[in-house]
C-alpha cells in the first residue's frame, strides 16, 4: 500500500520509541461484534456499521484488528468532500470505510457489514436525477426524445 | 464573520448550493455521527435531520480564560469538517476570531442579539468574577464580564459553557479564588446551560455539541454536571485502553519503570481517570493521534470541578488531601495520649483511693448478711 | 448528584482530617487509659517467664482449639473468613496501599484487583452470615447490644460501598468513592469508642492472657 | 470502726469493683466483640442451654464500673445520663451468675478469641459481690467457719488426731507432727480428712518409702481457702497467713498442697499476693512432689492396675497451674490400660463443683447439670474407674456418677501410687537421704 496507508491505525503517528506496538486486548471484542453483524447480514439481510473511531483502542489494537481482517479483492475511492477509501477485507461482506478530508486527515473509520457499502451505491435521489441526465445527453446527441416505455 | 444574517435556507439546501454531492453529504453525516459520539447506525437519521436543519446565530463570549479553548477548537482535527460546521452556524461575535474590533465588534454582538432574540446560542469560555467581586478584575470594552454575560444571555436560546473555567470555575476559581470567579451555571439560572468541560475540551466535543444542536434543534442529554452524556457519560477509566491492566493489578509505579514502558495502568502515578468523565479515550487529541494516557501520562482530571484543588496531579485518587497527614496523625496521637493519660491518672487515683479506703470484710460483717 | 465531586473532595479533605484526628486522639487515649492502670506486683514464684508465652498467645489465639471448632464451627469459620477478607481488602488493595503510603509513608506489595474483588465478595457474604447468626443464635442474640448492630452496619457499609465503587455500580463514580471514604471515616471515628477497639486491644488482651497463664506454666 | 461502717453495702461493692480494675481487665473489656464463643466453653451454658450463663455476661457489673469510670467515652456517656448503673437489684440478680453458675474453671479464658481471661475477672468481680453483701449463704458460712474454726467444715485438730492414730495403727509408721527442719510441711483438706482418709495413709507410706522427711502442723493443717472461693482477699489472706506462720515456725523449705484444686491455686498463686510478700518456702502440689520422686527413681512400684482407667484433670491443677504431664507419668507407673479423656489437660472440662459451687447448696441443680459435660466425656471413653487428684472433683464425680447410675468408682492418684509401692524389706535400707 502507498505511504499514506489508509488502513493504518495512526497515519500521523510515528513509530513509538518502544518499537512494536502491543496489543491491549481491545480488538478481539470488535471481531466478535463483526461476527454477530455478519450473521445478521446472512440471516436477515440487515446491514451494520461500526464506528471504529469511537472505540477505546490502545496503540496497536487497530492494526491488529485490520491485520486479522486482512485484505480482499475490492478497493475503491470515492471522491467527495475529500477521499473516502473503501477496502474489502478478506471476509466478504466486511468492509473498511475510511473517511478522509481533502487534507488527508481521517474524519472517521467505519466497518460496514453489507453486500456493498452504502457510500459506493448511487443514492436514490441521484438515480432519479440520473435518468433525466441521461435523457438530456441523448437529446443532445440525437436531437430526439427517447421513448419512454 | 460576515454581517449577521438570519439564515432561511435549510442546511441541506445550502450545502447543495455549495455543490456538495449526495455522497459527500452522506460522508458528512457519517463524520457528524462520529463527532457526536453517536452510533454509526444513526447516520440515516442524522442525514434526514441535517437536511432540514437551520443555521443558528452564535455569540461567543470570552471572559477569564487563556484562549486555550478557542485554540483547541481551531486546531480541531477535521478542519474541513470544522469549517462546514462553522459554516452551518453563523458565528456573529468572537472577539479573538472576528475581523471587526472596538465598537464595531460590540455592535455586531448587539445586532445579532437583536436580530435573533430568543434563538441565538451563547458560547462562553472563561470564568466570571461574580456579582459580589470587584468588576474590574475582568472587563471587555469597559463592561464587566458579569454584566456582559447577563445582558447577552437574557434573550439567548441556550448557553454553552466551553472549558472547565466556564463550566466549573476552573483555574481562576482554584483556592484562594482571588477574583471571586464563578461558573456560568452559578450565574445563569433561567436558561439551559450545557457544560463542555475540559482544560481545554476535546475540540470534537465542542463541535459535536454544536452539531447536535444543529442537527436535532435541541440540547443533548446531560449528566449531573450539565455535560452532554454522549461525551461525558463514561469515565476515562471506563473507556481507557489500559483498563485491563488495572483489572489485572498491573501498574506503573514510576515513569521510567517496566510498567511504564509496558503501558500499564497509571493509577499509582496519580491518574484521575477513575473520577474523570470525558471523551479523550475515544476522541483522542491532535487529529486522533493520541491522548495523555496513551502518551504515558496520568489523566489530570481537567474536566472535573475543582480539579486544581483535588490533590496533587501525581497523587493517586485514593490519597487524601490532608496536608502532612503523618504529622496530623502523630500530633493527634500525642494529644490522645495526654488526654488518656490525664483521664487514666484520675482513674488510677480512684483505684488507689478505693484500695486505701477499703474496709476489710470481717466475719461480723458477713454474719450480718445471713 | 451534581455535587458528587465536591462531596468526594470533602471526604478526601476536611472530613478525612477530622476522622483521622478523632481516631488518633481516641485510640491513643484508649490505649493509655489501659496501660496506665498497670498490674499489681505478682509475688508468686513463676514457673516461666511471661513474655514469650504472652507473645505466643498473641499468635496462637488466632486459631481456635479443635474442641471449640467442633462446637462452634460456623462462628469460627465465618469469623475467620470475613476477618481475612476484610484485612486483605484493607491492606492489599493497591489504592489502599497508596492511601497508607500517602499517610504513613510506608508501603508493601498488593494483590491483583480480581483477587481482592473475590475476597471482598466473600467478605460481604460472610458478614451477612454473621448478622444472621447474631440474630439467630440464642447466645449471640442474648448478649448483643445496639452497639453490636451499629458496628456490624458500619463494617458492612465500608465493604459494600468499596465493592460498589470498585465495580462502579453507583454513578457518578466520585459519589461512589466518596461514600466509601465517608463510611471508612465513620468506621475510624467509631473505632476508639466501640468494640472496634479490639483491632488493637485484642493483642494486648491476648498478651496479658498468655502472660498470666504462661507464668503458671500453661500455654494458653 | 462503727457498726455502720462494718456493714456490707452497694457502695463498698462498687469501691471494690473499682479497686479491682487493672490494665488486663481494661484490655479485656475493650476487646470483647460479643462473639459468644465463651459460652461454647462453659459447661453451665452448654448443659442448660440458657444464654444468660454466657461467661462474659457474668462480668457485666465489673464491666459497667469499668466503662463508666475508666473510659473517656464512658465518662461522656455518664455526663449525658446514658450510664448503665450497677444497682443492688442487679447485683442480686448476678449473684447466681457469678457463683452458682461459675466454677471458675477458666476454660473460657483459654478459648476466647481476643484473649480475655474471664476467670481472672470473675475472681475480681466476686470481690465486689462480697463487699456489697451478695455472696451465697453457703460460701459465707464456709468462710465464717474457716476463719473461726480453721476449717470450712468446722473440723478441728482432735478429729484429725483420731485419723492420725488410725493411720499409725494400720501402717505401723509414725505420722510426724510439728517437726522442725524437715523437708516438707503437709497440708490437708477437711474434705479429705472426712471423706478420703486414705490420702493421709497413702502419703505416710510413700514418704516413708521414699525417705522423705515431712510433718503436719498442729497450728495449721487446713489447705483449703474459703476466701478464694467466695472472692474476698481479707478472709483469704487471713487463711494464707496461718499456713505461712506455721511453715515459718517449723522452718520448712517446702509446703505440700493436698489433692485439692483451689487450695493449690490459693496457696501457690494467690497466697504471696494476698499477704503482699514472697514466701520463705516453696509450694508444691502432692502430684508434683510424687512426680519428682518418681523421676528421681525414689518410687519403687510393683504390679499395675489392669482395668481401664481414665483421669479427670482438676481445673485448678491442670489448666490453671500447669500440672498436666506429671499425673500422666505417675499413671504410667501404676496403670496398664490408661486412656485420656478426649479433651484433657489444659482443655479439660470442669466437673462442675469448683469455684465454691460445691459449698453453695443452692447451686446443687446447676452443679449436677454442669456435670453432664464430664459424664459425656467419661461415657466416650468407658473407663472401669476414674482417677483424679482433687477431693472436690472426686466427690462431685462420685455423686454425679451415682446420680446417673454409672458404676464407675473414683480413686485418688496418691492412694493408687501408695497401693503399688514395693513392700519395704531389709535390702531397701539404703541411705534415705532427701
Amino acid at each position: 500500500m502507498p505511504e499514506s496507508d489508509p488502513m493504518s491505525a495512526h497515519p500521523a503517528t510515528p513509530n513509538g520509541c518502544q518499537g512494536t506496538p502491543r496489543s491491549f486486548g481491545n480488538a478481539l471484542p470488535v471481531l466478535n461484534e463483526i461476527r454477530h453483524a455478519l450473521e445478521k447480514l446472512v440471516t436477515t439481510g440487515e446491514e451494520t456499521r461500526i464506528d471504529l473511531s469511537a472505540l477505546p483502542f490502545g496503540p496497536g489494537d487497530l492494526d491488529r484488528l485490520t491485520d486479522w481482517l486482512g485484505t480482499g479483492e475490492v478497493e475503491a475511492t470515492v471522491d467527495a468532500l475529500g477521499p473516502t477509501r473503501v477496502q474489502e477485507t478478506a471476509i466478504p461482506g466486511v468492509w473498511l470505510v475510511d473517511y478522509h478530508n481533502s487534507e488527508q486527515q481521517r474524519l472517521t473509520l467505519h466497518i460496514e457489514v453489507a453486500p456493498v457499502p452504502e457510500i459506493l451505491r448511487p443514492q436514490p435521489q441521484d438515480l432519479a436525477d440520473a435518468l433525466n441526465q441521461l435523457d438530456a445527453r441523448l437529446e443532445q446527441e440525437t436531437g430526439t426524445t427517447p421513448l419512454s416505455s | 464573520m460576515a454581517t449577521p444574517t438570519r439564515p432561511d435556507k435549510t442546511l441541506g439546501e445550502s450545502l447543495q448550493d455549495h455543490g456538495l454531492s449526495r455522497r459527500g453529504f452522506l460522508k458528512l453525516c457519517a463524520a457528524t455521527a462520529s463527532m457526536m459520539a453517536l452510533p454509526a447506525s444513526m447516520v440515516p437519521r442524522i442525514a434526514a435531520a441535517l437536511e432540514q436543519a437551520k443555521r443558528p446565530s452564535v455569540i461567543w463570549l470570552s471572559f477569564q480564560e487563556c484562549t486555550g479553548c478557542t485554540e483547541s477548537l481551531t486546531r480541531s482535527h477535521a478542519p474541513t469538517l470544522e469549517n462546514l460546521i462553522l459554516d452551518m452556524v453563523s458565528l456573529d461575535y468572537h472577539h479573538t476570531l472576528q475581523a471587526a474590533s472596538g465598537e464595531a465588534a460590540e455592535a455586531a454582538r448587539l445586532t445579532a442579539m437583536e436580530a435573533n432574540a430568543g434563538e441565538y446560542l451563547v458560547i462562553v469560555d472563561g470564568s466570571i468574577p461574580g456579582p459580589d467581586a470587584n468588576p474590574g478584575f475582568s472587563t471587555v470594552a469597559g463592561h464587566s464580564n458579569y454584566d456582559i454575560l447577563m445582558e447577552t444571555v437574557e434573550h439567548a436560546a441556550a448557553v454553552i459553557a466551553v472549558g472547565t473555567c466556564a463550566a466549573f470555575g476552573g483555574l481562576p476559581q482554584a483556592k484562594p479564588n482571588p477574583t471571586g470567579a464563578m461558573s456560568v451555571m452559578d450565574l445563569v439560572k433561567d436558561k439551559p446551560v450545557i457544560n463542555v468541560s475540559g482544560c481545554p475540551p476535546v475540540p470534537m466535543v465542542i463541535t459535536g455539541v454544536l452539531a447536535h444542536y444543529l442537527t436535532f434543534g435541541r440540547l443533548p442529554e446531560l449528566d449531573g454536571y450539565g455535560r452532554p452524556m454522549a461525551f461525558f457519560g463514561q469515565s476515562i477509566h471506563d473507556r481507557c485502553y489500559r483498563r485491563p491492566f488495572y483489572d489485572k493489578g498491573l501498574f506503573a509505579e514510576r515513569f521510567d519503570d517496566r510498567g511504564a514502558k509496558e503501558g500499564w495502568c497509571l493509577y499509582r502515578l496519580g491518574c484521575k481517570g477513575p473520577t474523570t468523565y470525558n471523551a479523550c479515550a475515544t476522541m483522542k487529541w491532535n487529529s486522533g493521534t493520541s491522548w495523555p494516557i496513551e502518551s504515558g501520562h496520568p489523566c489530570l482530571g481537567c474536566s472535573e470541578p475543582s480539579f486544581w484543588d483535588a490533590g496533587g496531579f501525581y497523587e493517586p485518587v485514593s490519597v487524601p488531601l490532608t496536608a502532612n497527614p503523618g504529622t496530623t496523625l502523630l500530633t493527634a496521637g500525642a494529644v490522645g495520649a495526654v488526654v488518656g493519660g490525664t483521664a487514666a491518672s484520675v482513674a488510677k487515683h480512684r483505684v488507689k483511693k478505693a484500695n486505701a479506703d477499703r474496709q476489710p470484710v470481717t466475719v461480723e460483717a458477713l454474719e450480718k448478711t445471713l | 448528584m451534581s455535587q458528587a465531586m465536591d462531596f468526594l473532595l470533602w471526604t478526601k479533605g476536611p472530613m478525612f482530617t477530622i476522622a483521622m484526628v478523632i481516631f488518633a486522639v481516641g485510640l491513643l487515649a484508649r490505649l493509655v487509659e489501659i496501660f496506665v492502670l498497670g498490674r499489681a506486683t505478682n509475688y508468686a514464684e513463676p514457673r516461666a517467664n511471661e513474655w514469650l508465652p504472652g507473645f505466643r498467645t498473641v499468635l496462637t489465639r488466632t486459631v481456635a482449639d479443635p474442641g471449640t471448632f467442633e462446637r462452634a464451627p460456623f462462628n469460627v469459620v465465618v469469623g475467620w473468613v470475613w476477618h481475612i477478607g476484610f484485612l486483605m481488602a484493607l491492606l492489599l488493595f493497591i489504592p489502599h496501599i497508596e492511601l497508607i503510603k500517602g499517610v504513613l509513608g510506608i508501603s508493601w506489595p498488593g494483590l491483583a484487583n480480581p483477587v481482592i474483588d473475590f475476597f471482598t465478595a466473600v467478605t460481604l457474604l460472610s458478614l451477612v452470615a454473621t448478622l444472621v447468626h447474631r440474630m439467630a443464635h440464642p447466645v449471640k442474640r442474648h448478649i448483643s447490644t445496639v452497639e453490636d448492630y451499629l458496628v456490624w452496619t458500619i463494617v458492612f457499609l465500608v465493604v459494600l460501598t468499596g465493592y460498589l465503587a470498585y465495580h462502579r455500580l453507583v454513578s457518578p463514580y466520585p459519589l461512589a468513592l466518596g461514600m466509601h471514604i465517608l463510611c471508612a471515616e465513620i468506621f475510624l471515628i467509631m473505632l476508639p469508642f466501640t468494640k472496634l477497639t479490639h483491632i488493637f486491644t485484642a493483642f494486648i488482651a491476648r498478651w496479658y492472657n498468655g502472660a498470666a497463664f504462661g507464668r503458671k506454666g500453661v500455654q494458653s | 470502726m462503727s457498726a455502720q461502717e462494718s456493714t456490707l453495702s452497694l457502695e463498698r461493692g462498687l469501691a471494690a469493683f473499682r479497686a479491682e480494675i487493672d490494665a488486663p481487665t481494661a484490655a479485656f473489656f475493650s476487646s470483647c466483640v460479643h462473639c459468644g464463643i465463651c459460652a461454647q466453653s462453659c459447661p453451665f451454658y452448654l448443659e442448660t442451654g440458657d444464654p444468660k450463663y454466657t461467661p462474659i455476661l457474668k462480668l457485666e457489673p465489673l464491666r459497667r464500673v469499668w466503662e463508666a469510670e475508666f473510659t473517656l467515652w464512658g465518662r461522656i456517656k455518664r455526663l449525658l445520663g446514658l450510664e448503665q448503673k450497677v444497682t443492688d437489684a442487679m447485683l442480686a440478680e448476678w449473684e447466681e451468675l457469678l457463683y452458682d453458675s461459675c466454677s471458675m474453671c477458666g476454660r473460657c479464658s483459654l478459648v476466647c478469641p481476643v484473649g480475655n481471661d474471664l476467670a481472672y475477672m470473675i475472681r475480681k468481680t466476686r470481690e465486689g459481690m462480697v463487699q456489697s453483701g451478695h455472696a451465697p449463704e453457703g460460701l459465707i458460712n464456709a468462710s465464717i467457719r474457716a476463719v473461726t474454726t480453721g476449717s470450712p467444715m468446722g473440723l478441728q485438730w482432735k478429729t484429725l488426731a483420731v485419723q492420725i492414730k488410725h493411720v499409725e495403727a494400720s501402717t505401723g509408721l509414725e505420722v510426724p507432727i510439728d517437726k522442725t527442719g524437715v523437708d516438707y510441711m503437709v497440708l490437708l483438706s477437711s474434705m479429705e480428712i472426712i471423706n478420703f482418709p486414705e490420702y493421709l495413709e497413702a502419703i505416710t507410706k510413700i514418704f516413708d518409702h521414699a525417705g522423705v522427711t515431712w510433718t503436719l502442723s498442729t497450728e495449721c493443717f487446713e489447705a483449703t481457702n474459703a476466701g478464694i472461693q467466695i472472692g474476698n482477699k481479707d478472709i483469704a489472706a487471713q487463711l494464707v497467713e496461718r499456713v505461712v506462720a506455721a511453715a515459718e515456725k517449723l522452718k520448712v523449705p517446702n509446703v505440700i498442697s493436698p489433692e485439692c484444686g483451689h487450695a493449690f491455686t490459693a496457696i501457690r498463686w494467690e497466697g504471696p499476693n494476698l499477704i503482699g510478700r514472697r514466701y520463705p518456702f516453696r509450694v508444691f502440689h502432692i502430684v508434683e512432689v510424687l512426680e519428682t520422686l518418681r523421676a528421681a527413681g525414689r518410687l519403687k512400684t510393683e504390679g499395675k492396675e489392669t482395668d481401664r482407667l481414665s483421669m479427670h484433670d482438676p481445673c485448678n491443677l491442670a489448666r490453671k497451674s500447669g500440672v498436666i504431664q506429671q499425673q500422666r507419668n505417675l499413671m504410667d507407673l501404676v496403670a496398664d490400660d490408661f486412656v485420656d479423656l478426649k479433651e484433657h489437660g489444659r482443655y479439660q472440662w470442669c466437673c462442675g463443683a469448683g469455684g465454691g459451687v460445691s459449698s453453695n447448696e443452692r447451686a446443687e441443680p446447676l452443679k449436677m447439670a454442669a456435670f453432664k459435660r464430664k459424664k459425656a466425656q467419661i461415657e466416650e471413653v468407658e473407663p472401669a474407674r476414674m482417677v483424679t487428684m482433687c477431693a472436690t472433683c472426686r466427690t462431685q464425680l462420685e455423686e454425679g456418677l451415682e446420680e446417673f447410675n454409672m458404676d464407675i468408682p473414683v480413686v485418688g492418684l496418691t492412694e493408687m501410687i501408695a497401693d503399688h509401692l514395693v513392700e519395704k524389706d531389709a535390702t531397701a535400707e539404703e541411705e534415705p537421704q532427701a
